[in-house]
């Protein structure tokens, strides 16, 4: 099933390349069957969905063969907790992203959609991947399309940030994959429950090991100060770019976090809990802070979710059920949220071909119902209770007041990270400020059309979970709550061991 | 091992011969001395109680051998070429530093190693027919291969010795 | 009046080999070369006679006779060849055969 | 009868109005404008009378259930089970929150009733409603809540709406050419974030020390811990229950603060006067702006067990002192600002923030009761005295309207809101301007109006426990009357000083209805809360109420407010409100109150000037109008933080992030070092070194080679000589060395 849901865009991908010999191979069909692909691979995630039992801590619908046996690689595909809201983020967002780029990528579409496709399939092989080694794999895989969709379909300056991006990712990679193949050949095995087994086996050096896949996941997240790379990947990323930049592959480094670094260096990731937790804080202040000046709309949500993922951190190294659930949830909510925010970017981008505050103003007189549903994203996002946004945030900030890992007094860390939730109506209400509200004095902005049938569809979509989240998330709970449990446990368990 | 007032003399005869060899600007001459030293050689051989090899010493060198170098002289008429002096410099230097180093070597090892015995009773059987026994019993498969060797020379020789145009002409 | 020991012939054995060596490396006339050369094998042989004598081993009398024979034949193919060259180059002076100056 | 069940339906009511009116209202409105904004207008005015008749029904079901509180639970919100985290929607239907369904929902019915005259042509009229729609949802939310969080939903929410409602007409800009009503939006909801930030700490804090947010069982958890004096563990964190609870007080005093206009944070309040006149009067005047009361009020236990276990803040004061304190010093200086102002509504909005610092100051004193009965009759005068103002801005853009059409005289720098182009209305606009007195007369707390009793209740109870409160506040109360009647005289007595008031006239009856009934309720209020119970004799009261509960309000509300039973147990000491009318008390702050609109009316306002461009009287005296006029706090906020902010965003944004990380660390020194050391490797290395090692190597080979070839000199000889060498070298070997 897991392999089903992961390979499946290859179909689509066969099918486009196909379609040349049927000489049939026009864009709207394209267009079509990548949507179509997209839309089975979002309903296989439901089908796993349903089959999933959330009173298991552990892995399920396990799939397990060798690989590579005499050096103990094996394809080891199986979800839980940690992972089902991160794959069906993927595959929902991955499903918007195409829908996304209808009538935005005029040039080039077969291989625009080819490299869609091809992302669908690298991120869900890393929320899906049990076996480091494959999990490397699929991890550096998502470069490539990432790269394309940056570096071609992009905005002017494309070519220096997608090499950057490229660049600043790989070179982070790199240190993880010198980590994973000491852990490997010490223990003679990738896959990560064994390898979770046995990490006595590797206990001595496991600050260096910490860190080498702190780094990768670092830069990935992006954690203050390795986020340079964000902003000008999101301000040259084609609008369904920024979508999966936002929704799905920066979780890639945050569940990272949760999926390898904790439990198998339960040790280090205590000790270094409170100098990442400050990291965290820092970029939500400070991601928040260097928003507000921003003068591009897209570099301040790109900024916007430097601070978000840091409450994300936040979460993450409290070390307990509430903060990593927190951290968990508000991962997808970000995914929403600032996915989202690009999206409504893009709606404007697509008709104005700017992204300056400057040029905007006033864009409610103009497009009511894009401002209203804009507000209610942007409120979304910056905590608003009754929306998604809030229930992560709030969780967050629970867990790191009762964090033991950040010492006898935490509620320092939780105090300036809730700075974060002024800071946050500071940039982003200001944000909805220019763009929507003031006098519309642009006459180029008076002929702004309102959002179309299929951008209505999507932002209710959005929508949908927005308010599903933020009003009744106790069922998004349920889903991780027992692998959290186990996790924890488990982490606390070895904190004794190893003080 | 003989006496050493003959060993001396004919040490020194071989010695010498062997120099006016190398020495000698006429091939004809060297040739001369080169068979006086293998006669002298010879001579050593039936003091080292070996008179098989001694007499094969004479028949096959100083006979066949040095027949041959002989006549190779004279048919090429070469006997009269460059001595000595006609070698460059660096070659001679070096070449006679090399020879110095090697018979110092031999100098210091003989000096400085135990002297041997000479109390060699005359036991050695070196009769032809046992040299035959074991030439044919423990170095069969040498002997053999020597055979091979000669047949080789031979067939090499007859096919270097063929006229050019001639094997142009059958090439 | 002092014994003759091996180390004698050894002695007269270097000498004979150093005296052909230089002949070697000194002479031009490439017949004079091949003489040194059959000098140096002498001495060689020299040495194997003394030593078999010395350690009543007729093994070492056996390998001069392998020795001569390979003379021989080194003789008969050198001696061919030097006719051959000389046909062709009018000259037996090695310093003048140098095709395999690198 | 008990109708409990039905409780959820005042949530429904405002959800409905605010769907119809949002999907549909402005089809309704552009198809045909008459009827469209009665449908628009009246539907949501209807749905907020349903949520007073739920309201109503739930104070008649409370009756007949003993005043007994009741939860009713709806759905989970947030439940993370292995974290025990587990928080309700549940409504919790009491005194105390009746009491606030009832103020909410009645004064916002009345003000959505007046707002369809108001807004009558306004472009966005049902975009209008739907907004005054949400702001009751959330309201309600926030006074149904039956615990913190869905409190702080409500909280947030109302700051939402206010947003919304005072950037309404975002696009208008002031002389600057600044969006003044979206600046005044931002401002309004960032000040109100930094109290929502201390209300998060609060609510982490509480949940931690209790393991839950309902508010009844952390009130009865608390009461336990502090009973048996426990140390408070969570984490690491360990602390005595007293000093949690005076950091979870302290940071609801911040959190009420940023809602209600406190110091240090009121100064959004004043500029939220951009907002359409229901908003300021419903919003920023009856509801939203009382809630912080409402959260101290609700948390009377925390505040009284801080008070009784005599913990202090930083070692200086207590934070329920703190409360009392922060409400007093905000009374007298709001009073004193609202001296030097001149915009209509902004005088009643330093007012406001007056008023809620009694408030706050009553409830910091302990007098819960006070507190509230003076939310309640403020939500009617303050209500009726913007309205009012609405109805007088109203009649002057008329004016201003009918001038321009008139004779072709226009000019834009006209202000409706200006009270110094007013004067003599109260011939032009006979209705508003008795109500405006009416309004005006309770405010300032004249016999026998509302204001009266409740300003009264608040200063005899600070007379009895707390005299630098009580001093403050009577100050602040002469400073009412004062500005009340210097703005009394400055609208409607006089001449009109600008053509515009003139030709001002009295607005539909659809405006006046409701001012009408909020007089009459400012008028009877004070007196009908207090009434003593008809039942009980007063000796019967005060025999059966021993700490002094026989009032109306107060035998309803104290079933809601632990703290008076927990008072009677012996375990917190509730400073009880004086049971008898204090003459001395009351009798000082009439006179005073007279005395103050004497003084505005016949001393300073005798020789009022005559003309728009003359200066007031008040501006004579220099040294009070330089210090009012700076606006200690705003001065502070907008000319040292703001800019300071501003400042330090930019420089972190473009210089150190920009121009520092971005372009100097990882393009110069990162990027241009790699690209330096790339092309060195290119260039220098690889040129030279790798592929110079490569062609180095193989041009070595080649020297090398060159000068192996130089042996390589074909004379069979040379090779012959190195072969002796190797000879001898073997020879020189084994002799020497292989032994």
């Amino acid at each position: 099933m897991l392999t089903i849901l992961t390979f499946l865009p290859l179909l689509g991908v066969a099918a486009i390349l196909l379609l040349k010999f049927f000489e049939k191979e026009t864009d709207e069909l394209i267009r079509r069957i990548a949507l179509g692909t997209s839309a089975i691979v979002f309903v296989v995630s439901l089908v796993v969905l349903i089959g999933f039992d959330t009173s298991v801590g552990g892995l399920q619908m396990v799939e397990h063969f060798d690989w590579i046996p005499s050096w103990g690689i094996s394809y080891y595909l199986g979800v839980d907790g940690l992972s089902i809201l991160m794959v069906l983020l993927t595959s929902f967002i991955s499903l918007l992203a195409v829908a996304a780029s209808w009538t935005a990528i005029k040039t080039q579409v077969k291989q625009y959609y080819i490299f869609m496709l091809l992302m669908q399939l690298g991120m869900m092989g890393v929320f899906l991947a049990q076996d480091l080694f494959l999990f490397y794999v699929f991890w550096e895989f998502t470069l490539i399309p990432m790269y394309f969709l940056i570096g071609i379909w992009g905005g002017s300056n494309r070519v220096y940030a997608s090499i950057k991006f490229f660049l600043y990712t790989m070179a982070g990679s790199l240190l993880m994959l010198l980590a994973i193949l000491y852990m490997g050949i010490t223990n003679n095995t990738f896959a990560v429950p064994d390898l979770i087994a046995g990490r006595e086996a590797f206990a001595d050096v496991q600050n260096i090991l910490f860190l080498g896949f702190a780094i990768a996941f670092a830069i990935k997240v992006p954690i203050f100060p390795f986020h340079s790379w964000l902003p000008d990947a999101h301000t040259e990323a084609p609008t369904a770019g920024s979508i999966i930049l936002a929704g799905v592959l920066l979780k890639m480094g945050t569940y990272g976090f949760i999926r390898f670094n904790l439990p198998l260096f339960p040790g280090a990731a205590a000790h270094y809990a409170p100098a990442i937790a400050v990291l965290a804080i820092i970029g939500i202040i400070y991601g928040a802070i260097v928003s507000f000046p921003q003068k591009d709309v897209k570099k301040l949500v790109a900024y916007s979710s430097v601070s978000h993922l840091g409450f994300v951190m936040l979460g993450i190294f409290s070390l307990n059920e509430a903060g990593i659930q927190g951290a968990l949830l508000q991962g997808v909510n970000h995914g929403l949220s600032t996915g989202a925010l690009f999206f409504l970017v893009g709606v404007l981008y697509e008709q104005r071909h700017t992204r300056m505050f400057a040029d905007y103003g006033g864009v409610w007189k103009a497009m009511p119902v894009f401002s209203v549903l804009a507000l209610i994203v942007t409120l979304s996002s910056m905590g608003l209770p009754g929306l998604n946004g809030f229930v992560g945030e709030f969780t967050i900030l629970l867990g790191s007041m009762g964090a033991e890992s950040l010492g006898p007094n935490p509620w320092i860390y939780t105090a300036f990270a809730t700075t974060g939730v002024i800071l946050a109506a500071v940039y982003l209400l200001w944000m909805f400020q220019r763009v929507f509200m003031g006098p519309l004095d642009n006459p180029e902005n008076k002929k702004l059309r309102d959002l179309n049938g299929r951008e209505l569809a999507i932002m209710l979509a959005f929508l949908l979970f927005i308010f599903w989240i933020g009003i009744a998330p106790s069922g998004y709970f349920k889903l991780m709550d027992s692998s959290v449990a186990s996790l924890v446990s488990n982490i606390g368990s070895s904190l004794v061991v190893m003080p | 091992m003989g006496n050493p007032i003959l060993f001396l003399i004919l040490a020194a005869v071989a010695v010498i011969a062997a120099v006016m060899m190398v020495r000698s600007r006429n091939a004809i001459y060297s040739a001369l001395f080169l068979v006086l030293n293998f006669v002298t050689i010879a001579v050593l051989y039936l003091i080292l109680n070996a008179p098989f090899i001694a007499m094969v010493q004479i028949t096959v060198y100083a006979g066949a051998i040095m027949v041959l170098f002989l006549f190779v002289i004279m048919l090429l008429g070469a006997e009269k070429l460059q001595g000595f002096e006609e070698s460059s410099k660096g070659q001679l230097w070096i070449a006679a530093f090399l020879a110095v180093v090697l018979i110092a070597t031999f100098a210091v090892a003989l000096i400085q190693g135990d002297p041997s015995s000479s109390g060699a009773v005359a036991g050695l059987d070196s009769s032809p027919s046992n040299l035959g026994l074991h030439l044919f019993k423990a170095y069969v498969f040498p002997f053999e291969l020597t055979g091979v060797l000669l047949l080789a020379a031979m067939i090499g020789v007859v096919v270097l010795s063929r006229n050019s145009a001639k094997r142009g002409k059958d090439a | 009046m002092p014994e003759v020991t091996v180390e004698w012939y050894v002695a007269l054995s270097v000498l004979l080999f150093s005296i052909g060596a230089l002949g070697v490396l000194l002479r031009r006339n490439a017949i004079i070369v091949f003489m040194s050369i059959e000098l140096m094998l002498n001495a060689a042989n020299l040495l194997f006679v003394a030593f078999a004598n010395h350690l009543q081993d007729v093994d070492g009398q056996v390998l001069v006779f392998f020795v001569i024979t390979v003379a021989a034949a080194e003789v008969a193919v050198g001696l061919a060849l030097i006719v051959t060259i000389f046909r062709t180059k009018h000259s037996i002076n090695i310093d003048e055969i140098n095709l395999m100056k690198g | 009868m008990n109708a409990f069940g039905l409780a959820p339906l005042i949530l429904v009511f405002p959800v409905i109005g605010l769907l119809l009116n949002g999907f549909f209202g402005r089809r309704f409105v552009d198809a045909d404008r008459k009827t469209g904004e009665k449908l628009s207008g009246g539907f949501a005015s209807v749905m907020a009378l349903s949520s007073f008749a739920i309201a109503v029904l739930m104070f008649f079901s409370l009756r007949s259930h003993e005043f007994h509180a009741e939860v009713i639970n709806l759905f989970n919100w947030i439940v993370v089970p292995s974290a025990k985290l587990q928080i309700p929607w549940a409504i919790q239907v009491d005194t105390l929150s009746v009491t606030m369904m009832m103020v909410v929902t009645g004064v916002g019915s009345l003000i959505h009733i007046y707002a369809i005259g108001y807004m009558h042509g306004d472009p966005n009229f049902s975009r209008f409603f739907t907004y005054l729609n949400l702001f009751l949802f959330f309201m309600l939310i926030l006074v149904t809540g039956n615990n913190f969080l869905m409190l702080f939903v409500g909280w947030e929410g109302v700051g939402l709406c206010s947003y919304l409602l005072i950037g309404f007409w975002f696009d208008r800009v002031d002389k600057n050419g600044l969006p003044m009503n979206a600046n005044a939006g931002r401002k309004a909801f960032v000040a109100n974030r930094v109290g929502d930030l201390a209300m998060i700490l609060a609510m982490i804090l509480m949940f931690w020390t209790f393991g839950t947010l309902e508010f009844n069982t952390v009130f009865q958890s608390a009461v336990e811990l502090f009973e048996e004096g426990h140390m408070v563990h969570f984490g690491l964190f360990s602390a005595t229950l007293p000093a949690v609870l005076t950091a979870v007080t302290a940071l609801f005093l911040m959190g009420a603060a940023g809602k209600s206009a406190q110091i240090p944070l009121y100064i959004w309040l004043p500029d939220a006067m951009a907002g359409p006149t229901p908003v300021s009067a419903l919003i920023h005047a009856a509801t939203m702006v009382t809630s912080g009361i409402y959260l101290i009020v609700r948390s009377n236990v925390l505040f009284e067990i801080v008070r009784a276990s005599g913990e202090l803040l930083f070692g200086i004061v207590s934070s329920a002192d703190l409360v009392a304190y922060t409400g007093a010093a905000t009374a007298l200086v709001a009073g004193l600002i609202a001296f030097t102002q001149f915009d209509i509504k902004k005088v009643l909005a330093y007012s406001t923030v007056s008023q809620l610092g009694f408030m706050i100051a009553a409830a910091g004193m302990g007098a819960y009761v006070a507190a509230m009965f003076h939310l309640i009759t403020h939500a009617f005068f303050k209500g009726l005295l913007f309205l009012g103002s609405g109805s007088v801005i109203h009649g002057m853009e008329h004016g201003h309207h009918h001038l321009a059409h008139g004779d072709d005289h226009h000019d834009d720098d006209f202000d409706p809101q200006d009270m110094r182009t007013m004067g003599g209305l109260r011939h032009k606009m006979n209705s508003t301007f008795i109500v405006y007195t009416i309004g005006a007369l309770a405010l300032s707390g004249i016999f026998p109006l509302a204001g009266f009793w409740s300003k009264d209740e608040i200063l005899a109870h600070g007379g009895e426990h707390n005299f630098a409160v009580y001093l403050m506040l009577t100050i602040a109360a002469f400073c009412t009357a004062f500005y009340m009647g210097r703005q009394l005289q400055m609208v409607f007595f006089g001449k009109p000083r600008h053509a515009a008031a003139e030709h001002a006239e009295e607005s539909s009856p659809l405006m006046v209805i409701p001012l009408w009934i909020l007089a009459g309720l400012s008028v009877v209020g004070g007196f009908l809360l207090n009434l003593p119970f008809l039942t009980e004799s007063l000796a019967e009261a005060n025999h059966n109420h021993p700490t002094g509960i026989f009032l109306a309000l107060e035998g309803w509300l104290e079933h809601s407010i632990q703290a008076f039973h927990l008072s009677e147990e012996g375990i917190v000491h509730l400073p009880h409100t004086p049971i008898v009318f204090s003459p001395m008390v009351a009798g000082l702050s009439t006179v005073l109150a007279v005395g103050a609109l004497l003084l505005a009316f016949k001393l300073v306002y005798r020789d009022r000037p005559q003309t728009a461009d003359e200066r007031d009287p008040l501006e004579k005296i220099p040294f009070v109008w330089k210090f009012f006029a700076a606006l200690p706090f705003e001065t502070l906020f907008m000319k040292g933080f703001i800019p300071l902010f501003n400042k330090a965003s930019h420089w972190l944004g473009h210089t150190l992030d920009g121009t520092i990380w971005h372009d100097f660390v990882h393009e110069r020194v990162i990027r241009d070092n790699f690209v330096g050391f790339a092309s060195f490797s290119a260039d220098v290395l690889d040129t030279n070194g790798v592929d110079g090692l490569v062609n180095g190597s193989a041009k070595a080979v080649k020297r090398l080679a060159n000068l192996i070839r130089r042996s390589q000199t074909g004379y069979a000889r040379n090779y012959a000589l190195s072969v002796f060498l190797g000879a001898v070298a073997l020879v020189v070997y084994f002799v020497y060395m292989a032994n």
